[in-house]
């Protein structure tokens, strides 16, 4: 099993989230989160001072997928979450050793 | 008897003042509600325009307004224009006590309490088109307002114009000043368009829950308040029994008329919708103080809740129907002022034996036409010039950046930026 | 010296008026107050009971609050009621004339001023409740408390009852409104049990700190604000030397003895708990309010400072041995109304040498009884009929989701859902 | 006759207290405006301080300030001091109608609305030193403030001092409470340092957003509404049309005086910047307010929109160079009753032909050096004996736990420790 | 060394925490994220227009922990966490390949 | 690939931005998070009841960084978020199987 992250753009949450229903993930974790990259923040006056907002509002997506399923997802949220504009994020992969469903005690693939 | 009528004077104008002192207060009151209303990306520019406005209606009533609605003279419909307010003067004890009860209360607290309605019409504009039109085209949308396509209504009925000849009766403003602001909303809604995401391909409408709740609580508890300046004011006298009498029951009248409505809509809203919805239930609030608004007067208190209370009942059905029509009036304004406001004015004949129905249509459909065309012509011509909406990237990102330059609430994690 | 008496009329009627607002202002306060000390997840729906229970408040005290109040005729103890109000009408001209000055305002104001008084009663029973009581029970309460329990013991003392008769000094309700509304907040609280996490198993009483303190500071204002209604209004008259001097006296003794109030608590909260308690020192303004709200009148400054002082002194221990008892009541609607409110009556005989402490404690243990048992009474019916108590699982997610179907900060992560 | 004096004085005495209740309520408008502007992590102490010194000022004022202010007699520099008022007492009937008109209100009328303006002044300090100061330093200020420092150089001008004698005009306070509260605060922020993270060591300015932008907007409206009784209330009287139409005009001025500041601002704003920065919109409009305080009686409506815009010009400029020379001022205040106070009091002689610039040059040199020195004092002696600074630790925490043990918003993640 | 990590419903933070502390666990992250997963949203009116609550409130943890413990923190968790109902979360265990403790600079498990 | 992971005190992010930044490392995503550890929480009276702040606000940084670059990014954020006294976080390190940048569709570590 994998752990999928992505930090995609918060509008896109949405699309991303429908074509990975779509998919069959069945599960989701969604963190808000500031970004800090290429994409560069912009800088505000407030009060005649200077004000720079360095991290922009991201939104971070965790999914937990069994191996067969890991490309077919990467692909998706690459493909939903393009805007093509500087800023759209990145996937991150993980190896996932285990998991537990707490409401049953199910491990392992099963437990997503 | 010379210092009696100084004194009802001095009594007449205090209580002008105080009127106009609170109905200055429902500028606050638009503010909070609708910055309540918005999502927090788009806070601080409401708030923007909400105080902008006020100032601008302030400069322009001044500069030109106050003299195109109460004229020196006029035809009745084109009103004799000189402009000479902004240099001020007042009564004379001398005229005041010649006057023989003419003139009893000055003309300053006049102006002080016709000039803070202006802001209120304009106050209702701002709300329908929040979240998307640019900061500067409103403003500029406002100085055309308030210096000109609501005072010359305004002299329609309140300056002695047609519509007062016609026996149009408009109390304290359900036409004058809410049809009025809706009608101007109107015209820029449609010129504006949606919000982005509110209205989906396949014909689904999206809510778009306001940020701050308890915001739009007070912003309608203040405007409640004010509303007793609002409409007790507008008996413009208070010194004798029979005016005494007549401001007490127009504030009995107004309280009970919001009571009405908010109880319909909380009602209505649990009955439709299953739950209790806060927003419709401070919109019926306002409904209510909308439809009592053109005469509170002479409703007994059981009329006047009812009267509020199919105000409050109208309200959340109005909602409704402008959102399948796909205009997206992100506060209800036009609900509660134009469709409620409408309302008011037909209600009118039920307890006032002297209005005609005839009369109350004439009146509905001169404010409605002249703002609605003046309104829509004016924000097309800004449309053209600078253009009326923000970029899309901008909405995506709030306007609160892009238009002021700063995060109404900075720290707090998501208040930018969420999706939708 | 007609036109003078209209005049005096006119003015008294427009000081009861404006008082009126004011305390009409005090339901915007405690929508505030409650938001402010209320989590977030139960924030839209102690707006919507506040907003609500004012609009409930203002019906019922029409339809028939007002007339048991101030009833034509009654024994003292059974009002006379005819239920006429809501057909409204006023004093003509000539009868004011007549009465050589025993009419001296407008009847219309009298129940506007009379009605915001209902409400406060009721605003006091929705901070004690909140957080885990169904809405629409408390509203059904509201209907039985503001049209039935509050008026007959608001006759009992203001509208001419035993009362009244056997000497009971309670100037602008220390007893009949305000431990009138703690009373039956008690009652709701006994049978509604505690917040869930409030108390533990092992005895340890967690505190549950509100989400919002600059909506807390901000309805404390508001509520001291509309205190020089409250009690500036209950001189009843301002017409003549004397009686302006006595509503000044009022003004400037309501103020002190809030200052007292508030210094008091703060000085107390940080010597007990190391810390400057702000929702300590916010009670003990109102309860220095509270405190001075029986007799206004007759204490110096000073003295209307130390009154003050005490009740802020009482409001901290009063707060913490509630909680020590399991009584939980969110924003110590109970300590501040209610036990307050009783020093307020004891009080009274200190500065006012009419007024003896036997006729103060039967006034007290009167209108505490008499609350109580009616509203328990109505809440246990209540409690059958349809529940007052949410789920345990909507009280852990929050009452606005499942009450209102919208939360009050919805962008803010964490505003819902969070731990406790 | 003697029935009409009296009426004359109920209403004189009712429009004073209305006015005072008014700015009451400006109490509130700080407070919100303040805890808008500060960091969420400091703002239920700037809440605390708020309240807690209204409670201060209301105790001290009444012990020692009003009788210094308002001395039975007195040289013109050193009062002769009773300190009696807190015992109370008012003027009798007789003593009324014996006056010949010279006694026209209620003596607690006049403590009523001469205790809210010292409130006024103290609020002002708050906001300046906000974010660093200690809680009970800042209380300790306000004692001597309140008690001491501001009544003296109020006695020199209002209390009939050798400021009037001079021919000094300052009608509301442009210099006796806005300079006055501006100076006390730029001495407490000299000693005390900016906070950490404003000044960056290599000459560079950090902005610090303000946590809550809706609040501040409505601490303007309040601020805005409250002025209304600040100046209207300090014509003093009302009662025959020449007092009435003055106070028409007060209120009509104060009012084009506040909308020229903003919208001056908000478009000096907008030039220099590139965006419509709110907060020095809202700066702008309390900028116009106080540059208007000190006349505004004699302007013409045109007139008092200019010196008010001049003051919303001022105002930018002042925050900026402020910043410049690193007087860290959170809230603006130095800049808007202080630099634009000055500007008030020199504006004067420009309506007002009765003025000369020479006493004004005095009255603000009086004023300004008095209190800054008498206040450098008083801080050093508080920062000798307690400290006046948070640690450095407690400030990056903020004082909200440091101080008052509890978080403003302790449910929204990010509220507190958030950096900078 | 490992990190587990768990999406919990928000009001069993305290128990967990406690039951993690007594099992000798040192130290603890507390992320709020929003949840989509098996326990579906609510669908609320605001207005009369449609408002899904797509996204729960869930607790995500982060425990780094010694080889010889995850068994045990998962179950301590599990049994906790637990209230049987749909919506209780899950248990994600990765390898944690290097560990500093910022104050001391030491790293391995003494670290944790 | 590694993925460094840090929780530090709030108030050094913008110093870690900066010295990360001048290492040459393109991007950092910043989540705010509650921490319990060895540094304790606080007890508070509100109302003079007990209220334990416990989770003390930290921030939890998420660097992907090329293997080369794991040391000295480790070393940077320790030398420049340490203040010495308890509580000033932790470092973890993770083995990132696979990077894709969105925008681009680009993979490993030119994805970075
Ligand atoms: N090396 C990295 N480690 C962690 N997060 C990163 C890294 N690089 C980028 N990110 C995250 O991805 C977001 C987008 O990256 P950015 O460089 O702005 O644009 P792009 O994705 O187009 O390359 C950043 O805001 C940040 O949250
Ligand atoms: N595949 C997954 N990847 C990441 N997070 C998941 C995944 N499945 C579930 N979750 C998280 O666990 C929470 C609970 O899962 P859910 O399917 O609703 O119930 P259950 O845990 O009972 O199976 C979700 O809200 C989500 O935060
Ligand atoms: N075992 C752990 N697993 C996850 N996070 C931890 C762990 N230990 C500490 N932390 C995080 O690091 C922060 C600091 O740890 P703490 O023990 O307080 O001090 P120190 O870093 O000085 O050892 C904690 O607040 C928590 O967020």
């Amino acid at each position: 099993m994998k752990l999928v992250t992505a930090i995609i753009k918060p509008f896109k949450l949405d699309d991303v989230r429908e074509t990975l229903a779509a998919l069959g993930v069945s599960g989701i974790t969604v963190i808000e989160v500031k970004g800090f990259g290429r994409q560069k923040g912009h800088t505000e006056l407030y009060r005649g001072a200077e004000y720079v907002v360095d991290f922009l509002p991201k939104i971070k997506l965790e999914i937990a997928v069994d191996d067969p399923l890991v490309d077919q997802v990467i692909e998706a949220i690459t493909n939903t979450a393009r805007t093509g504009k500087i800023g759209d994020g990145k996937i991150f992969v993980f190896d996932l050793e285990h998991v537990t469903r707490i409401r049953t005690g199910e491990t392992g693939p099963d437990a997503l | 008897m010379d210092k009696l009528t100084e004194l009802a004077y001095a009594l007449d104008t205090f209580y002008f003042l105080l009127s106009g002192a609170l109905v200055m207060w429902m500028a606050a009151g638009f503010a909070m509600l609708e910055a309540g209303l918005v999502r927090a990306k788009n806070t601080t520019e409401i708030l923007t325009k909400n105080v902008a406005l006020f100032a601008v209606a302030c400069i322009m009533y001044m500069l030109m307004g106050y003299n195109i609605m109460y004229p020196s003279d006029g035809n009745g419909i084109i009103p004799a224009i000189d402009l000479s307010f902004m240099f001020g003067g007042d009564h004379s004890a001398e005229k005041v006590l010649a006057s023989n009860g003419e003139t009893y209360y000055s003309g300053m607290s006049d102006f002080f309490f016709q000039v803070v309605f202006v802001a209120t019409a304009m106050s209702i504009v701002s709300g329908a088109v929040a979240e998307r039109m640019k900061l500067w085209a409103f403003l500029l949308f406002a100085v055309v307002m308030t210096g000109f396509i609501y005072p010359v209504q305004g002299y329609w009925k309140w300056g002695g114009g047609f519509l007062e000849g016609l026996g149009f009766n408009d109390f304290a403003g359900s036409g004058v000043v809410h049809l009025c602001g809706a009608s101007a909303a109107l015209a820029g809604v449609l010129l504006l368009g949606p919000r982005k995401g509110k209205y989906g391909k396949d014909g689904s409408i999206n809510a778009i829950p306001g940020a701050n709740m308890p915001l739009a609580a007070l912003g309608t508890f203040i405007l409640w308040l004010g509303w007793f300046g609002f409409n007790g004011g507008s008996e413009l006298k208070i010194s004798d029994v029979g005016e005494a009498n007549a401001v007490a029951a127009v504030f009995v009248n107004t309280n009970m008329a919001a009571a009405g409505g908010l109880t319909a809509a909380l009602i209505t809203a649990r009955l439709l919708f299953g739950k209790a919805d806060l927003t419709m239930a401070l919109n019926g609030a306002l409904a209510g103080l909308v439809a009592i608004t053109a005469e509170p007067l002479t409703p007994i208190p059981l009329a006047a809740t009812l009267i509020g209370a199919v105000g409050g009942l109208i309200v959340v059905f109005a909602i409704i129907t402008l959102d399948k029509l796909r205009i997206d009036d992100p506060v209800g304004a036009i609900s509660v002022h134009g469709v409620v406001g409408m309302w008011g004015l037909l209600a009118v004949p039920i307890t006032n034996s002297e209005a005609s129905i005839g009369a109350q249509l004439i009146g509905l459909g001169t404010i409605l036409s002249w703002v609605f065309v003046l309104s829509f012509i004016t924000w097309l011509l800004i449309k053209v010039i600078m253009g009326i909406r923000v970029s899309e990237e901008e909405e995506w990102e709030g306007v609160d950046i892009g238009e002021c330059g700063l995060e109404a609430y900075p720290e707090f994690v998501g208040a930018k930026g969420s999706a939708t």
